[in-house]
């Protein structure tokens, strides 16, 4: 069912890109001291930059069905088995390389502006170039193991960014939760990669390039494939915020903000959808995996967005709705519509970044105020931060001709057209579409309309970020409209996007497109549910009012629930933290000291007790030991005079 | 003129005279001195035989033998004078912490 | 001959000192004097540059090395009287003497030296076999005298 | 047979009787060339029907007779025994190092030819190293035998100084040894016969023309060395600067505090023995020994040309003579030197010995081996 893909043309160029940010990185951490915050920030930019431009130079070279491969060297190889560390570019590569390297890069411009004031700056930059290095790795890598490492590389960074402000204890518990929480993920990821070799080892295929894979798939058994793919899937939950391992996301927020951009937002979160698209050979065997993937997918949606509808803070607000976004996509790639799932991948990655950018400079000149009940009427200070800001709040609503309104349509439509997609698929997310144009513009409104609601002095603070900041937002803000462009449906200008990814995910599923007149309708009607939210979003929150929380539905039960998230977090506590602790709490209490010392101890006294007698012998006095040592000597003279 | 085997029994006599030095004494210099007459026994061995066997790897041993006794000597001795230093004594019997 | 007896007396008689002295400097003095007819021993047995290098070594280095330490110490109490052990250890002893001489001494040992050379035992022919075979370990035994002189500087220090 | 027996037992009477008598000389002349210095008038009491002969009376005669009829003296607590063989160890080695040393060439008397030298090892020079070394048993013995912490701390100071140039003083030799490529003092007397234009390559030719009409001394051929060799050397005879052992002012005499009478005129015999011997030493490992400049065995060749032909009677004499003159001038070299310079403290000396002449002589060594390798090469 899958024809062999074209043979992959050696490229040694593609090295560097992961490259660079690596030395970046490397002499930052060493030298970043003596080099000072500017330089070393300016030298991170460049290095990721000049690894964009290397991307793009790629991204120009690379044939509509062609694949770059740059080996390195063999990594390890035993019997059969052998892993190489070696990248490779395809269609798919190429989008998320320009989504990595170019919006990190502009994060990265940004970051210098936002970092100015902390003395952390350079070790900021040291964990940004070692997360895009990683990122990098974990989407060139021709190897499902290379991908692992990308994967709990970039898990790593994204650890070490959401508690890089160490001294505030809460920051350290986020940072813990992300990382506990993803490797609950990666245990099941593990346990899918290991099955898989073991499966294909046992039909005496030994390998994880994802080119053998693909021609040896149909090997196994779809209960097989199911489990791997289940398990695999576990994986992307943590990593990509879905139910039930979702609840990291919206702490990791306790990180800097072009952090949250990028790795939390942009990239980082975006892996589990690479995988799936990676692996959709695998995927597309397991429908049963697949339809699980599109009801989470669309659960996690819904569910995300109901708890953003109330969220006070800015930042949770726009870690629920990427949590809802993600969902979009997983329901996407459950409807076995790869192509959408990475587009709309691709163009979130561009308003979501503007968003949080633009929400980074808020609270840079909020002077670290996060409470959306404390602004408001920032529109007339910081223009430039607001029109952005719109323009991405526009596109992730879905406004028409924004790059949300492209993607997400394709996706919806997807959802209800498709051999798995189902009306039902299709309901959820249109009321989630809704529920997201209702919280994003009750977010603009509150912040950047009314009257401003800081108090005097946070009001004399209230400035334009500088040019270093506002520039990249411009930019994604273009992004964040034409960015969509590429993938306009059929009865428009048609899309380049499934074409164009057309090779790479080939033998995903054959997206049957329905009458078009069913689509536009549907696509009608989306418009109606988002205007429909936009303008609740405004009778409740954009008129200028005093204190504006107090009204949506104060004190509804529904509310409460919201607010407080489902109670999921105390959830967790009950059903799992709570009994884990008290295990391990008897086990150092009680078990460890009873039972695992006393057998050491046992066989320590076991054995004094049994030398007790023979310890006479050491007498400690050197002549004694001579004497035996001379006894010793007699005995053998005499043996050899005894010989003939 | 003297067969070898005289001198054999002859080292063997001193290096016989050596042992009960080492075994006996309770002076850790002299223990170490009887040590060096037991080597200087076994030189003389060497020599005999290098003399009687005609070749002069008997010789050139006892020379690496001296640059041994003369490290080993050097040695025993820093040891004997930090030891000496925390309890004033030379007597090995004393010095028996070295047990279970 | 008569050289050889009446030395081997001596040699036995001042080992004899260099155990049952007493007196630590009698020992040492019994050693040195030792040492002094193994050297002559060593000479007429044709290792003239043994001898003196005996004599220098031992004598003139290591014997002074233990009178230095002896008076550094100066160890105001003599030794206590010996031991049990010390019967023990003579018999023991005795008893390997015997068993050594017994065991070495056979009778297709030789008579009568090799006819020697004028060169034989001569500075020239041990420095040869020293530079030519046993370079290696020449230079081991030059590293083992480094170290112990490292080691003897560490261990004797006052530790302030 | 006989007669060969009794030439070396000739031999040996003459070295010993010239050594001990220098030695008594050098008593002498130590006493009024301090006056001298001092501005003094030194040793002048003692004298016969009026005659003090300038206090040789005083130190060649009354010295010798009040030292050997005063009591002997042994402390009650101390050693009898080691007590009375330290003085003998003290002197046994300075004098039987003679055995070595050659006092002239050959002497050719009929057809017997005679080897103006007591003994000829082929390992002199290490024989030399091995009487010197057993000097330190003299004091250390006599040290500890009088049962007196001044004389401990002598004792204690003395033997690690000797150690300690010992090895400075046997390094600074090894460059003579490896320039005449031999052990027998005998031969590297004779190889400092020549000039030192026979040293040299061809291709040197500046420096032949410089220095090569220079005898091949071992001054010319290794002055370092000869540095080296001086110090330790004076160092070895424990005199000034380098008297720690004895050091007056700081414990009272030293090693010898307890001696007196004849086993003090040992010691102080001893002294001068050593004085003689290292002057010996010096003489012949550096300044050619019993040679004298350009006299070959049959008379003189001078480096322009010239010839003097001699007999050989007139030769041999020249030479012991020239080796007696060098060896009194060294002599009186030392002594000169103990009433000009003060005493060194005892780190300095030990500072001196380990830290400035070893790493010297060290280099040394290396320095010669390259250039006479590069000389063979050439």
């Amino acid at each position: 069912m899958v024809e062999p893909t074209p043979n992959p043309m050696a490229l040694d160029l593609l090295r560097w890109i992961p490259l660079l940010p690596l030395a970046a990185c490397a002499i930052n951490m060493f030298f970043g001291a003596r080099l000072g915050k500017k330089t070393a920030g300016l030298l991170a930019c460049a290095a990721v930059g000049a690894s964009f431009a290397v991307a793009a130079y790629v991204f120009m070279l690379l044939p509509a069905t062609g694949v770059f491969r740059d080996t390195l060297y063999t990594w390890f190889e035993s019997g059969a088995f052998r892993v190489n560390v070696s990248f490779q570019v395809d269609a798919l590569t190429a989008v998320m390389l320009l989504v990595v390297t170019g919006i990190g890069f502009l994060i990265h411009i940004y970051s210098l502006g936002y970092m100015d004031h902390d003395e952390g700056m350079v070790r900021f930059f040291v964990y940004l170039n070692l997360f895009i290095f990683f990122m990098l790795l974990l989407v060139m890598g021709d190897n499902l193991l290379l991908l692992f490492v990308g994967w709990e590389g970039v898990g790593l960074c994204s650890y070490l960014l959401i508690g890089f402000w160490y001294q505030d204890h809460n920051n350290a518990i986020a940072g813990n939760k992300a990382f506990i929480v993803n490797r609950i993920g990666d245990f099941g990821f593990v346990l899918g990669i290991l099955l898989l070799v073991t499966e294909l080892g046992r039909q005496g295929i030994w390998t994880l390039d994802f080119a053998e894979l693909q021609k040896h798939v149909n090997m196994l058994s779809p209960a097989t494939v199911t489990a791997i793919t289940l398990l695999l899937f576990v994986g992307a939950t943590g990593k990509s915020a879905q139910i039930p391992l979702f609840v990291w996301l919206p702490d990791a927020m306790a990180g800097p903000t072009p952090v949250s951009a990028l790795i939390h937002a942009a990239t980082m979160v975006t892996a589990g959808i690479y995988m799936t698209a990676r692996l959709h050979f695998l995927f597309a065997l397991a429908p049963q995996t697949l339809s699980l993937i599109a009801a989470i997918g669309a659960a996690t949606a819904f569910f995300a967005a109901t708890i953003a509808l109330t969220q006070t803070d800015i930042k949770r607000v726009l870690a629920y709705s990427t949590v809802s976004q993600l969902g979009y996509m997983f329901l996407a790639v459950g409807v076995g519509a790869f192509g959408a799932a990475i587009f709309h991948l691709f163009t979130h990655a561009f308003f979501k970044a503007c968003l949080f950018l633009g929400s980074g400079s808020v609270i840079h000149a909020m002077g670290g105020e996060q409470d959306m009940r404390k602004m408001g009427g920032l529109k007339s200070h910081m223009p430039a931060t607001y029109w952005t800001y719109v323009i991405a709040t526009l596109a992730i609503a879905g406004a028409p001709f924004t790059a949300g309104f492209f993607s997400k349509d394709l996706i919806l439509w997807q959802a209800y057209s498709s051999a798995h997609g189902s009306p039902g698929f299709w309901l959820i997310a249109w009321l989630t579409a809704g529920m997201t144009a209702f919280y994003m513009f009750r977010q603009l409104f509150m912040v950047f309309h009314g009257g401003s609601r800081a108090d005097p002095r946070g009001q004399a603070h209230l400035h334009e970020s500088p040019a270093v900041m506002t520039v990249p937002l411009m930019i994604l803000a273009v992004g964040s409209i034409f960015s969509g462009w590429l993938g306009a449906p059929e009865y428009l200008w048609g899309s380049r996007w499934d074409h164009w990814l057309e090779p790479v995910v080939r033998g995903g599923h054959e997206v049957h497109h329905g009458a078009v007149e069913t689509e536009i309708t549907l696509m009608a009607l989306t418009l109606v549910i988002v205007a429909a939210g936009i303008a609740l979003a405004y009778v409740k929150y954009g008129r200028p009012r005093p204190a504006v929380d107090q009204g949506a539905g104060t004190g509804g039960i529904l509310y409460r629930i919201s607010l407080n998230k489902y109670y999921v977090d105390e959830i967790y506590d009950w059903l799992l933290v709570r009994p884990f602790t008290l295990i391990s709490d008897w086990l150092a209490r009680v078990f460890d000291p009873g039972v695992i010392d006393g057998i050491v101890n046992g066989v320590g006294a076991g054995a004094r007790d049994a030398s007790s007698i023979w310890r006479a012998l050491q007498t400690g006095n050197v002549q004694h030991y001579v004497m035996g040592f001379l006894a010793g000597t007699l005995a053998l003279l005499v043996y050899y005079l005894r010989q003939p | 003129m003297v067969p070898l085997n005289h001198y054999l029994i002859l080292s063997a006599a001193i290096f016989a005279i050596g042992v009960v030095g080492v075994v006996i004494r309770r002076n850790l210099i002299v223990v170490l001195m009887s040590i060096e007459l037991m080597l200087n026994a076994v030189n003389l061995t060497f020599i005999a035989f290098s003399r009687f066997l005609g070749s002069m790897e008997g010789q050139v041993i006892v020379f690496f033998v001296m640059a041994v006794a003369a490290a080993e000597a050097v040695v025993g001795l820093a040891i004997i004078i930090s030891v000496f230093r925390h309890r004033q004594s030379l007597d090995p019997q004393e010095m028996q912490l070295l047990k279970w | 001959m008569i050289i050889f007896y009446t030395l081997a007396v001596l040699l036995i008689l001042s080992s004899l000192m260099v155990v049952f002295q007493r007196n630590v400097v009698h020992c040492a003095m019994a050693l040195v004097a030792a040492l002094f007819l193994i050297a002559i021993l060593f000479v007429t047995l044709q290792a003239p540059m043994v001898g003196v290098l005996q004599i220098l070594v031992y004598a003139g280095a290591i014997m002074v090395l233990f009178l230095f330490v002896i008076m550094l110490l100066n160890p105001t109490s003599l030794e206590p009287r010996r031991g049990l052990s010390w019967g023990f250890g003579t018999v023991v002893a005795l008893l390997l003497a015997v068993a050594l001489a017994a065991l070495v001494s056979h009778d297709e040992a030789p008579a009568d030296p090799f006819a020697a050379t004028e060169l034989f035992g001569a500075p020239e022919s041990l420095a040869k076999s020293l530079f030519t075979d046993f370079v290696l370990p020449f230079e081991i035994a030059s590293v083992l005298l480094l170290i112990a002189i490292v080691g003897a500087v560490v261990l004797a220090k006052r530790e302030h | 047979m006989i007669v060969d027996f009794g030439i070396i037992a000739l031999k040996a009477f003459l070295v010993l009787f010239m050594v001990l008598n220098l030695a008594g000389v050098l008593g002498w002349i130590e006493r009024k060339g301090s006056a001298l210095m001092q501005d003094r008038i030194g040793a002048n009491r003692a004298s016969i029907l009026g005659f003090a002969g300038m206090g040789l009376i005083n130190t060649l005669v009354a010295d010798p007779v009040k030292f050997l009829t005063k009591e002997d003296f042994i402390p009650p607590r101390g050693d009898k025994f080691l007590h009375t063989l330290a003085p003998c160890m003290a002197l046994f080695p300075a004098l039987v190092t003679f055995a070595v040393i050659p006092f002239g060439d050959t002497l050719q008397i009929g057809e017997r030819v005679i080897n103006l030298q007591v003994a000829n090892l082929n390992i002199g020079i290490l024989y030399v190293f091995a009487m010197g070394s057993l000097g330190v048993y003299g004091i250390v013995i006599g040290a500890w035998a009088s049962n007196n912490k001044f004389s401990l701390l002598g004792g204690v100071r003395g033997s690690a100084q000797m150690i300690s140039y010992e090895v400075a003083m046997g390094l600074s030799v090894i460059g003579i040894l490896m320039v005449y490529g031999t052990l027998e003092l005998q031969e590297i007397a004779r190889g400092q016969g020549t000039l030192i234009r026979e040293f040299l390559p061809e291709s040197w030719r500046f420096l032949k023309a410089a220095i090569g009409w220079l005898p091949s001394w071992g001054i010319f051929l290794q002055p370092l060395a000869f540095l080296l060799f001086f110090t330790a050397a004076v160092a070895e005879t424990k005199r000034v600067p380098f008297d720690l052992p004895e050091g007056e002012s700081e414990i009272v005499a030293g090693y010898h505090v307890e001696y007196s009478g004849g086993k003090f005129l040992m010691f102080f015999a001893g002294e001068f023995a050593e004085i003689v011997t290292a002057a010996a030493l010096m003489t012949t490992l550096f300044f050619g020994g019993w040679q004298v400049p350009y006299l070959l065995r049959d008379g003189f060749h001078f480096p322009w040309g010239a010839t003097w032909l001699l007999p050989h009677l007139a030769v041999t004499l020249l030479q012991v003579g020239a080796f007696a003159v060098k060896v009194v001038f060294f002599c009186w070299l030392q002594i000169l030197l103990r009433w000009s310079v003060p005493r060194f403290r005892y780190d300095q000396v030990m500072r001196l010995g380990w830290k400035m002449l070893l790493p010297l002589a060290l280099l040394n060594v290396i320095v010669t081996a390259l250039v006479i390798v590069a000389v063979q090469q050439l």
